[in-house]
C-alpha cells in the first residue's frame, strides 16, 4: 500500500520540484536518484503483490493485480535506466546549447510528470483515470517533442498534439459508452467506472453499446499506440524529440496504449456474444505490422526508423491478443517486456550513435564499431535482439506468437513470417552499414555510459534463454485473466 | 413514448441539444476567425444550459458543477484565451475561404445521418429521456473532426477539437447525466492544460514557420520530392 | 560418460568463447585460451560423438532452462553422435589450423576478439542443434549458430563485398530458420508438444506432413544451399577466414542436412517416395549446376563454396534415392541409400575443410585470391600442395580416396532402381545416376583446371613467385585431414559398418550383406552384385608403381635425369604469359554448356586503349540475376509507394482516423 | 590360390599383348592405306628404345610430372587386372566393377592432365583441357551403358555380367544394341583414337593425347606409351566380355583355358581389323564436334536404357 502511494507521489512531488530546479546543474543526478528511489518503492510493491495477491486500495481508486504490477516494475526499471542515460546526454545539448536552462527544467519536469501519468495509468482501477492519465501523457511529452523548437520539432509536436488529442478525444466517448452501458449495474454510482466492479458484473453490460464503445476505445487508444493509419504522429515524435523521451516513449507509452486496451477488451469481450473485438485487434495488427514492415526500407533518419519498428512490433502484439489463446496472450505479454527493454536500449545507442556521428542520417553514420565498438557492438546485438534472434527474449514471445497461430488459424502465418522477413531486411540493410565499415574522417567517440543498455540486453537475453519463475507466474495470471486459462 | 408524451423540461433539453448541432454546423461553415471563436463560445454557453436543465430535471446536483466548470471554460476562458492569442498574433481580420462549402454542408448532414444509424441501437435500450441525445453529441463529435479535416488554419484546427470536446462532455452529461466527479475533473483538467498549451504552440508555429497554416507544417514526410 | 564428454566439449567451446574476453589485454593469451579450449572440445566431442556413434547410446537429458512449461530437453543418439563427431573433427582440425593462420590479424587494426568470440558460441550452437532434443531448444541453438556465423562472415567489415555477403547469408539464415520453425509449429499443432518425443508419436495426414515436409525441405535446405536457394553460400564462404570457411562449408552445411534428417526420418517418421522423387532431383539440379558455376570461378574460395552446392546436391541424391525405397518399403535398399548419403556428409566434411584450409593457406602465403595470378606453388610451398592434391583427388571422386566410396554406394543405390514397380521411377533413377557421372567427370575436369592451374606451371604473379609455405599447424591439420581422407577411402567397410548403427534407428534395418565378406571387401547389395575392395585397390596401384620403380631402379643409378629447358618451338624461352588459364582451360565446357551461365563477353580490337586488345568475360548467376535481384528491386518499389501513407499533411492525417472510425462504426452496427 | 596366380598370369599377358594390338592396328592401317608400313611389333621395338633412353626434364617440371607416369601406368595395369581376359572368376575381379573402373581410368587421366599442365607450355594447357572435357563428356555415357546392361544381368561386377550372359541361351536384348553402339563410341573417344584423336600427328591443332604427354622422354615416355595401348587392350577386352563373352573360359581347367585364350586373340583381331578399317574411313573431327558425337554416344545409351524399361521388364 505503502509502496504504491510511494511509487506514484515521488515522481509527483519531483516534477513539481524540478519545475523550479531543473536547470541546476546536478539535476540530471537528482533525476536519476529520484527514478532510482521509484524504481525501490515499485520493487517493493512487487513483492507485496507477490506476497499477498492482487491490491486494491480504499476507495477502490487504484488496483493492483499481476496484470499490471509487472509493466509497472517494467516502466520504473526502463525511466531508472533512461534517467541515467539523459544526464549525459541532456548536458551534452545543454553544452552544445540546443537547449537553454528554462528547457532543461521543462525537461527534468515533464520527465518525472510523464512516468508519473504512465504509473497512474497502469495502477488506477477507474476507467475514467486512466483516460485522464493517458491524455496526460500527451500533455506532459508534447512540449519535450518541440524542445529544441527547430522548425520540424515544432511540426511533429504539433501534429503529436493533434493526432493524439483526437485520438483520445474518442477514447473517451468511448469510456462515457462503457458508463453508460453500465447504467444497469447502478446507474449513476462513483462505482461504475472502476474497472474491478465492472469486471465483476460483466454480465449485465449492454453489448450493443460496448460493441460502439469498443470500437472508440481501440481507435482512440490505437492512435496512442501507434496502429497503422493513426500511426503518423509516431515517426515524428520519436525522432524530433530528444532520444531519452523517444526511448521512454517507445518503451512505455505504446505499452500503456495497449495495455489499456487489453484491459477494455478482456472488459468487453466476455460480455459479447462475438469475437469482433479480436478481429478487430488482429486486423490493425498484421496491418501495422506489414506497413510498418515495409515502410522500414525507406528511411533515412536512424530514429524514424526504429520508430517503425515499434510500430511494426506493437502492430505484433495487438495481433497477438487478438489471436487470443493463451499460447498467445502469453507471448504477447511478454513481447510487452521484451519490446520495451529492447527499443529503450536501441533508443539509447541510437542516441549515442546520433552524438558520434553529428547527425541522425542513416547515410552519415557509418563504421561505429571502428570508432567507439562499445556503442557499435551494443547497437548491432540490441538490432540482433529486437530483429528476433534468439537467444534473445524477442525471438520466445515471437515463437509462442508463431506456433500459436499456426495452431488458431494457420492461413495468416505465411504474412506472418514474409512480414517478419521484410522487417527484418529492412532493419539490417540499414543498420549493418552504419555500424561497420570504415568511419568517416576525424569521427570521434563520445562520452557513453553503457550500463543501461548492457542490463537491458542482459536482461532479454536471459529472458530469452529462461524465464524467471515469479515472471512466469505473473504472466500466466495475466494470461488468464485475459483469455480465462492459462499454461501453466 | 411519442415527444408529446415528454415533459417541457425535456422537450427543452432536446431543443437544446438540437442547436448544438445547429452550432457545430455554423462552425464548419464560418470563415472568419472571431466569428469562429464566438459561435464556439455560444455552443460552450448552451452547453452550459443543456447542463443545468439537466442536473434541475434529474436532480443531480453535482451536474451544477460540472455546468459550473463548463461556464468558466468553455465560454470564458477558452475563447477569451483564443481571441486574446488572435489579437496578439494579429490574424483578427483573417478569413479562411472553406474550400467547397456547400459540399462540406451536405457531408454533414450525411455524418448526423450516419450517427443517428450508429446511435439507433443504444436508443432501443436507455429509458432516459435524453438517450436520443447520444446520437446529437456524436454527430457533435464527428462534425469537429470534419471541421479539423477542412481547416488549414491551426486556430480553426483548435477550436474544431475544443468543439469535440463539446460533443463529448455533452454525451457524458446527456447519457450517463455526468461521469464520476474526479473524472469531470481531470477531464476539464485536461482541457485547460490543452488550451494553454495550445497557445504555446501557436506562437511556437508560428515563430518557425512563419504563418499558422497547418498545410505549410510538411517538413516531416517519407516520400521522396 | 559420452554424454558428460559432449557437455565438456559444449562448455569448453564456450569457455573459448567468453574467456579470452578476460585476457583481451593480450592478444596472445586469450589468443591461446581461445584455440586450445576449441581444440579440447574438439577433442572431447570426437571422443563423445564415436562413443555415441559406435556404442549405440540412447541417452536423454534435461536441463532447467527454456520456456517454464517447456525445459531444454537434450538427446545423444548414433545419429547426432555421427554428426557432432564431424563437428568436433573439424574445429579440432580449425582450431590447430587457426592458432597460426590468425597471425595476420593480429598485426592489423582487426581486433581478434570478435573472430574468437563468435568462433566458439558457432561451434556451441552447432554442437546444441545435435543435442537439440525440442523445438524450441533446436531453434534457439540453429539461429545462434546463423547469427554467430553472420559475425564471423561479417568479421572483416571494412570490405564492401563482406558486408553485402553477410547482410545476404543473415536475410537467407532468418527466412530459412522461419520456414524450420513452421515445419516444427505443423508437428507441433498436432501432438500439442514441442519436444520431439511426443512430435514422433504423432500419426499425421499425408497433406499435412508432405506440408510439413516442404517447409522443412525448404528451411533446411536454404541452409543447405540447394539451387536456387544457394545463392548466398558462393557470397557467404569466400570472404569469411579461412578455416571459418572450413567450419561453415565443412559441417554447418551437414549441420542442416542433421536437421533434415531429424526432420524427415525421425519426426516425420512414414515417408512418402514423392518426396524422394523430390529430394533427387533438387539433388540433381543442385549436384550439376553447383558443378558447372564452379567451373567458371576464379576466386579460389568461391569455387570451393560453389562445389559444396554440388556435393550437398549429391548427398540429396543419396537421401532422395533413401525416400524413394523407403516410401515404397525396400528398407535395405533405403539404408543403403541413407549410408551413402551420410558417408558423404562424412567426406565432404573432410576434403572440402581441407581444401579450405589449403586455399586460405595459399591465400595467406600469396595474398592471391585470384586463380589467374597463381601457378607454381607446388615448389613453394610442398606440403600444402600435396595436401591440396589428395584433397583435389578426393573431391574429383577418384579411387581409392574417400569421395570415390560414397559416390559409389550411390551409385550402387541407383542401380537398384530396377526393382521398383513403377517404371517411370526405373527410368529416372538411371538418368539421375548419369547426372551423378556427369558431375564427378566435371568435377575432375575443374579440380585438374585449380590444381593445375593454382600449383603447376609457371608462377603467373610477383607474389606467387615469393610465396613461403605456411607456419606448422596449418600444415599439421591439412597433413591430418588428407590422412583422413586417405583412411576414409581405404577401410569403407569398416566405416560403412558403423553409420550402419545410425540407419537401424532411424529405419530400423541394416544391410548385413554389405560387410558380410570381412573387412577387405565392401558388398553394399551382395557379392555377385557389386564389389569393390578398397584396399586392394591401394595396394594393387602401390605394388604396381612399386614394382616398375624397382625394374627401372637399376637403370637409374647409370644415367641420371638431365635438367634442361622446356622445348619452345624456337620462339624465344617459355614465360608465364604462355601457358593455358583457368579461362581458357574451361573455355570448351563453356561452349559445351552456354545457357547455363549469365554469359557476358566483350572483346576489343587491339587499339591505343588496349595494346594487344583486352578481352573480358563475366559469368553471372541467373538464379542471382533473375530472381533475388528482382525480389529487392520489387520490395524497394513497394517501400517507395507505400511511403504516401506518411505524406505529412496533417489534415490528411486525420482523414485516416476519421474514415477508420466511421468504418469500424459501420462494420460494429451492420 | 591359383586363382591368384592365374591373375597375375592374365596381368603379366596383358602387358605383353598391348603393344602388339596397337602395332597390328598400325599395321593394319598401313595396308589399308597402301603405305609400307612397321611390322606389328614395332610398338615392342619402341618402347625398349625409349626406357633405354636417358630422360631430360622441364626446369619448370615439378614432381607431379615425374609421379604421373608411374600413376598413369600402375592405374592402367591394376584395372586390365580386373578386366576378365580370358578367363572369369578370378579373385581379382572382385576388387572392382565397372565403375570402379571407370574411376580407375579417371584416375589416370587426372594425373595425365596435370602432368600436361605442369610444364607450362601451351600446349600441355590444351591438352588437357581437351582431354578433361571429352572425358566429362564420355563418362557418363560410358556408365550409362553399363547402368543398362547392370540393370538386365543385375550386377556390375564383369565377371558376373559375362557369366550371366553365358549361362544364357543366346538372345537378342535391344537394350544391349543400343548400348554396344554407345560402348563403342565412347571406347573410340576414351582411347584417342580418329575421329576424336589422332594418336599418329603432333599436328598442334589437332592433338589432344600428343600434347599432354610432349614434354615427356625416356622411361617416362615409354610408361605412357605403353599405358595407352595398354588402355586400347582393356576397352577391347571390355566390349569383348559384355558383347562378345563367347569362348571365355569359366573354369581354371586347361582346355577352356586354352580355348578362351584363342578366342580372345580372334576377338582383338577382329577388332582391330575394324578399328582399322573405321580410322581409314573416317576423318577426325573438329574438336567442337566432339560434343554432338559423344552426345550421340549418351542418346544411344540413354535409348538402350529406356528400351530397357519399356520392352523387357514385363
Amino acid at each position: 500500500m505503502i509502496a504504491l502511494y510511494a511509487t506514484l507521489l515521488i515522481p509527483f512531488g519531483a516534477m513539481l520540484v524540478f519545475a523550479v530546479i531543473g536547470h541546476w546543474k546536478h539535476a540530471g543526478t537528482l533525476n536519476l536518484l529520484v527514478c532510482f528511489a521509484t524504481f525501490l518503492t515499485s520493487l517493493q510493491l512487487a513483492i507485496d503483490v507477490f506476497t499477498n495477491g492482487f491490491m486494491i486500495t480504499p476507495g477502490q481508486l487504484f488496483y493492483i493485480d499481476a496484470f499490471n504490477v509487472y509493466l509497472i516494475l517494467v516502466n520504473a526499471l526502463v525511466g531508472l535506466t533512461t534517467s541515467i542515460f539523459s544526464r549525459p546526454y541532456m548536458a551534452y545539448e545543454l553544452k552544445i546549447g540546443r537547449v537553454d536552462g528554462g528547457r532543461m527544467r521543462l525537461y527534468h519536469s515533464m520527465f518525472q510528470g510523464f512516468l508519473l501519468t504512465m504509473l497512474v495509468a497502469l495502477s488506477t482501477n477507474n476507467l475514467g483515470i486512466l483516460w485522464v492519465a493517458v491524455e496526460g501523457a500527451t500533455l506532459a511529452t508534447v512540449l519535450l517533442v518541440s524542445l529544441y523548437r527547430t522548425p520540424e520539432s515544432i511540426e511533429a509536436g504539433w501534429k503529436y498534439f493533434i493526432l493524439c488529442g483526437v485520438g483520445i478525444a474518442q477514447a473517451l466517448f468511448g469510456t462515457v459508452l462503457v458508463y453508460f452501458a453500465a447504467e444497469k449495474i447502478s446507474p449513476g454510482e462513483e462505482s461504475t467506472l472502476l474497472w474491478s466492479v465492472l469486471k465483476d458484473h460483466s454480465d449485465q453490460l449492454e453489448p450493443t453499446v460496448l460493441m460502439l464503445a469498443f470500437v472508440f476505445l481501440l481507435v482512440g487508444y490505437g492512435t496512442k499506440i501507434g496502429l497503422v493509419p493513426l500511426h503518423n504522429w509516431l515517426p515524428d515524435a520519436h525522432s524530433e524529440g530528444p532520444t531519452p523521451m523517444s526511448a521512454i516513449l517507445s518503451g512505455l507509452l505504446l505499452n500503456v496504449a495497449l495495455y489499456a486496451v487489453v484491459r477494455y477488451k478482456m472488459l468487453i469481450e466476455p460480455a459479447l456474444n462475438n469475437h469482433l473485438p479480436s478481429y478487430m485487434m488482429m486486423g490493425f495488427g498484421m496491418l501495422s505490422f506489414s506497413v510498418a514492415g515495409i515502410l522500414l526500407h525507406h528511411q533515412r533518419d536512424i530514429k524514424r526508423m526504429f520508430s517503425y519498428s515499434s510500430i511494426e512490433h506493437m502492430g505484433l502484439m495487438t495481433f497477438a491478443f487478438g489471436i487470443g489463446g493463451p499460447l498467445a496472450t502469453f507471448g504477447a505479454l511478454l513481447h510487452m517486456i521484451v519490446h520495451s527493454l529492447t527499443k529503450s536500449a536501441i533508443f539509447i545507442t541510437v542516441g549515442h550513435a546520433a552524438h558520434i556521428a553529428g547527425t541522425q542520417k542513416i547515410s552519415e553514420i557509418r563504421g561505429l564499431i571502428r570508432t567507439q565498438p562499445a556503442v557499435g557492438w551494443t547497437f548491432l546485438l540490441g538490432t540482433v535482439a529486437i530483429a528476433g534472434f534468439p537467444p534473445f527474449g524477442v525471438f520466445t514471445s515471437e515463437f509462442l506468437l508463431f506456433t500459436a497461430t499456426i495452431e488458431s488459424m494457420p492461413w495468416l502465418v505465411m504474412p506472418l513470417l514474409i512480414g517478419l522477413a521484410v522487417a527484418f531486411a529492412g532493419l539490417f540493410r540499414h543498420v549493418q552499414p552504419m555500424v561497420f565499415g570504415e568511419p568517416p574522417e576525424g569521427q570521434l567517440p563520445v562520452k557513453a555510459n553503457m550500463l543501461p543498455i548492457i542490463f537491458h540486453l542482459f536482461l532479454v537475453l536471459w529472458l530469452g534463454i529462461s524465464i524467471p519463475d515469479i515472471l512466469a507466474n505473473w504472466l500466466d495470471q495475466a494470461t488468464i485473466m485475459v483469455v480465462g486459462k492459462g499454461l501453466l | 413514448m411519442s415527444y408529446a408524451q415528454l415533459s417541457l423540461m425535456e422537450q427543452l433539453i432536446l431543443t437544446l441539444s438540437a442547436m448544438i448541432l445547429l452550432t457545430s454546423f455554423l462552425l464548419l461553415a464560418q470563415s472568419r476567425i472571431i466569428s469562429l471563436i464566438n459561435t464556439f463560445a455560444s455552443q460552450g454557453f448552451l452547453l452550459f444550459l443543456g447542463t443545468c436543465l439537466i442536473a434541475q430535471s434529474s436532480g443531480r446536483y453535482h451536474l451544477y458543477i460540472s455546468a459550473g466548470m463548463t461556464l468558466a471554460l468553455k465560454v470564458f476562458f477558452v475563447p477569451w484565451l483564443l481571441r486574446r492569442l488572435v489579437r496578439r498574433l494579429d490574424i483578427r481580420r483573417d478569413v479562411e475561404n472553406v474550400g467547397g462549402p456547400s459540399m462540406i454542408m451536405i457531408a454533414g448532414g450525411a455524418l448526423v445521418l450516419f450517427s443517428y444509424y450508429v446511435a439507433l441501437p443504444i436508443r432501443e435500450l436507455s429509458d432516459l429521456a435524453t438517450r436520443n441525445t447520444i446520437a446529437i453529441s456524436l454527430a457533435v463529435i464527428l462534425l469537429g473532426m470534419l471541421m479539423m479535416i477542412t481547416r488549414r488554419k491551426a486556430v480553426a484546427q483548435v477550436v474544431g477539437f475544443m468543439s469535440m470536446e463539446n460533443g463529448l462532455f455533452f454525451a457524458a452529461v446527456v447519457s450517463t447525466y455526468g461521469m464520476p466527479m474526479v473524472v469531470e475533473l481531470g477531464i476539464a483538467f485536461d482541457v485547460l492544460v490543452a488550451a494553454v498549451l495550445f497557445g504555446i504552440f501557436f506562437f511556437q508555429i508560428r515563430a518557425g514557420i512563419g504563418s499558422l497554416d497547418v498545410d505549410h507544417l510538411n517538413r516531416l514526410h517519407e516520400v521522396d520530392r | 560418460m559420452a554424454l558428460n564428454l559432449v557437455y565438456l566439449t559444449i562448455v569448453a567451446a564456450f569457455g573459448s568463447a567468453v574467456l579470452p574476453i578476460l585476457f583481451c589485454r593480450s592478444t596472445v593469451a586469450s589468443k591461446l585460451v581461445a584455440f586450445i579450449l576449441l581444440g579440447i572440445s574438439g577433442l572431447s566431442g570426437i571422443l563423445g560423438g564415436g562413443m555415441a556413434l559406435l556404442g549405440k547410446v540412447d541417452i536423454s537429458a534435461e536441463l532447467p532452462i527454456g520456456l517454464p512449461w517447456l525445459h531444454c530437453h537434450l538427446h545423444l543418439d548414433p545419429l547426432s553422435g555421427f554428426f557432432l563427431f564431424l563437428v568436433s573433427l573439424i574445429s579440432l582440425m580449425a582450431a590447430i589450423y587457426g592458432s597460426a593462420y590468425v597471425r595476420e590479424y593480429q598485426q592489423g587494426s582487426q581486433p581478434l576478439l570478435p573472430l574468437t568470440l563468435f568462433t566458439g558460441l558457432f561451434v556451441v550452437g552447432m554442437d546444441l542443434v545435435m543435442l537439440a532434443d525440442d523445438a524450441f531448444s533446436f531453434m534457439i541453438a540453429w539461429e545462434l549458430m546463423s547469427v554467430s556465423s553472420y559475425f564471423l562472415v561479417a568479421y572483416q567489415h571494412q570490405n564492401e563485398t563482406n558486408r553485402r555477403a553477410a547482410f545476404i547469408y543473415l536475410l537467407m539464415a532468418q527466412i530459412g530458420g522461419l520456414f524450420i520453425l513452421l515445419g516444427y509449429g505443423v508437428l507441433a499443432s498436432f501432438s500439442g508438444a514441442f519436444d520431439f518425443s511426443s512430435m514422433q508419436a504423432v500419426e499425421l495426414s499425408p497433406a499435412w506432413s508432405s506440408l510439413a515436409f516442404v517447409l522443412a525441405l525448404i528451411g533446411f535446405g536454404m541452409k543447405a544451399g540447394i539451387v536456387p536457394l544457394h545463392v548466398w553460400l558462393p557470397q557467404a564462404h569466400p570472404v569469411a577466414p579461412s578455416h571459418i570457411s572450413a567450419l561453415m562449408s565443412g559441417v554447418m552445411l551437414k549441420v542442416a542436412i542433421y536437421g533434415f534428417i531429424r526432420f524427415v526420418y525421425d519426426l516425420l517418421g512414414n515417408i512418402y517416395w514423392q518426396w524422394g522423387v523430390m529430394v533427387l532431383s533438387i539433388g540433381c539440379i543442385s549436384a550439376i549446376l553447383g558443378v558447372l558455376y564452379a567451373l567458371m570461378q576464379h576466386d579460389l574460395k568461391r569455387l570451393l563454396a560453389y562445389h559444396s552446392v554440388e556435393n550437398i546436391g549429391i548427398i540429396y541424391m543419396g537421401l532422395g534415392l533413401s525416400m524413394i525405397f523407403a516410401g515404397t518399403n525396400h528398407l535395405e535398399l533405403a539404408t543403403l541409400g541413407l549410408i551413402a548419403a551420410l558417408y558423404h556428409c562424412l567426406n565432404h566434411a573432410l576434403f572440402k575443410s581441407l581444401l579450405f584450409l589449403g586455399a586460405g593457406a595459399i591465400l595467406q602465403q600469396s595474398r592471391e585470391h585470384n586463380l589467374e595470378k597463381m601457378g607454381g606453388l607446388i615448389k613453394r610451398m610442398p606440403v600444402t600442395a600435396f595436401c591440396f592434391l589428395i584433397g583435389c583427388i578426393s573431391i574429383s571422386a577418384l579411387p581409392p580416396f574417400n569421395g570415390f566410396v560414397s559416390e559409389w554406394l550411390t551409385f550402387q543405390t541407383a542401380l537398384q532402381g530396377t526393382i521398383l514397380t513403377n517404371h517411370i521411377l526405373t527410368a529416372l533413377i538411371p538418368i539421375s545416376a548419369a547426372v551423378l557421372a556427369l558431375t564427378g567427370a566435371l568435377a575432375a575436369a575443374c579440380f585438374v583446371k585449380v590444381y593445375g592451374v593454382c600449383f603447376l606451371g609457371l608462377p603467373r604473379s610477383q607474389n606467387c613467385a615469393e610465396a613461403t609455405e605456411t607456419a606448422y599447424g596449418p600444415q599439421l591439420s591439412q597433413i591430418l585431414l588428407a590422412a583422413l581422407c586417405l583412411f576414409f577411402g581405404v577401410f569403407p567397410t569398416w566405416t560403412v559398418s558403423q553409420i550402419e548403427n545410425i540407419a537401424q534407428i532411424l529405419l530400423p534395418t541394416g544391410i548385413p550383406m554389405a560387410t558380410s565378406h570381412g573387412w577387405l571387401w565392401l558388398t553394399p547389395v551382395s557379392s555377385d552384385v557389386a564389389s569393390y575392395g578398397a584396399p586392394m585397390v591401394f595396394l594393387g596401384i602401390g605394388s604396381a608403381w612399386l614394382i616398375v620403380w624397382l625394374w627401372l631402379h637399376p637403370r637409374r643409378k647409370k644415367m641420371e635425369i638431365r635438367i634442361a629447358p622446356a622445348w619452345d618451338c624456337g620462339f624465344g624461352s617459355l614465360n608465364a604469359r604462355m601457358q593455358y588459364t583457368a579461362t581458357s582451360f574451361t573455355m570448351p565446357i563453356r561452349r559445351i554448356f552456354r545457357p547455363v551461365w549469365f554469359i557476358s563477353e566483350n572483346y576489343q580490337q587491339p587499339g591505343e586503349n588496349a595494346p594487344g586488345g583486352r578481352y573480358e568475360l563475366k559469368v553471372g548467376d541467373w538464379a542471382w540475376l533473375k530472381i533475388y535481384q528482382l525480389i529487392g528491386r520489387l520490395l524497394l518499389a513497394t517501400a517507395k509507394r507505400a511511403a504516401f501513407i506518411q505524406g505529412g499533411n496533417i489534415r490528411i492525417y486525420l482523414v485516416y482516423s476519421f474514415f477508420t472510425l466511421l468504418f469500424l462504426l459501420w462494420v460494429v452496427s451492420l | 590360390m591359383n586363382g591368384w596366380i592365374l591373375a597375375i598370369v592374365q596381368t603379366s599377358l596383358l602387358l605383353l599383348c598391348a603393344p602388339l594390338l596397337t602395332g597390328w592396328v598400325k599395321w593394319i592401317k598401313c595396308k589399308l592405306q597402301s603405305r609400307q608400313g612397321a611390322p606389328p611389333w614395332q610398338p615392342y621395338r619402341d618402347l625398349f628404345k625409349l626406357f633405354k633412353k636417358e630422360v631430360v626434364l622441364a626446369e619448370s617440371a615439378s614432381p607431379i610430372f615425374r609421379v604421373a607416369p608411374y600413376i598413369v601406368f600402375g592405374v592402367t595395369v591394376l584395372a586390365g587386372s580386373v578386366v576378365p581376359m580370358f578367363a572369369i572368376g578370378l579373385p581379382t575381379a572382385a576388387i572392382a566393377d565397372v565403375i570402379v573402373l571407370v574411376g580407375f581410368f579417371a584416375l589416370g587421366r587426372f594425373f595425365l592432365a596435370l602432368a600436361g599442365m605442369d610444364v607450362g607450355t601451351a600446349f600441355g594447357g590444351m591438352g588437357s583441357s581437351r582431354e578433361m572435357t571429352i572425358s566429362s563428356l564420355a563418362e557418363p555415357a560410358m556408365l550409362m551403358a553399363v547402368f543398362t546392361l547392370a540393370m538386365t544381368v543385375h550386377s556390375t561386377n564383369l565377371a558376373s555380367m559375362t557369366r550371366y550372359l553365358l549361362e544364357q541361351p543366346l538372345q537378342l536384348y535391344p537394350s544391349f544394341v543400343f548400348s554396344a553402339m554407345g560402348l563403342l563410341l565412347v571406347a573410340v573417344a576414351e582411347t584417342g583414337r580418329i575421329p576424336i584423336d589422332n594418336p599418329a600427328t603432333h599436328l598442334e591443332l589437332t592433338m589432344v593425347h600428343e600434347a599432354m604427354i610432349l614434354e615427356y622422354t625416356g622411361r617416362h615416355l615409354a610408361l605412357m606409351e605403353w599405358g595407352a595401348m595398354l588402355k586400347l587392350m582393356i576397352y577391347g577386352m571390355l566390349l569383348g566380355d559384355i558383347f562378345f563373352p563367347w569362348g571365355i573360359a569359366d573354369s581354371f581347367a586347361p582346355l577352356p583355358l586354352l580355348i578362351g585364350f584363342l578366342s580372345l586373340f580372334l576377338k582383338l583381331f577382329l577388332l582391330g581389323l575394324s578399328l582399322a578399317i573405321m580410322e581409314t574411313g573416317l576423318a577426325k573431327m573438329r574438336f567442337f564436334r566432339v560434343p554432338q558425337y559423344l552426345g550421340l554416344a549418351f542418346i544411344l545409351c540413354l535409348l538402350g536404357m529406356l528400351s530397357h524399361v519399356i520392352l523387357e521388364i514385363n
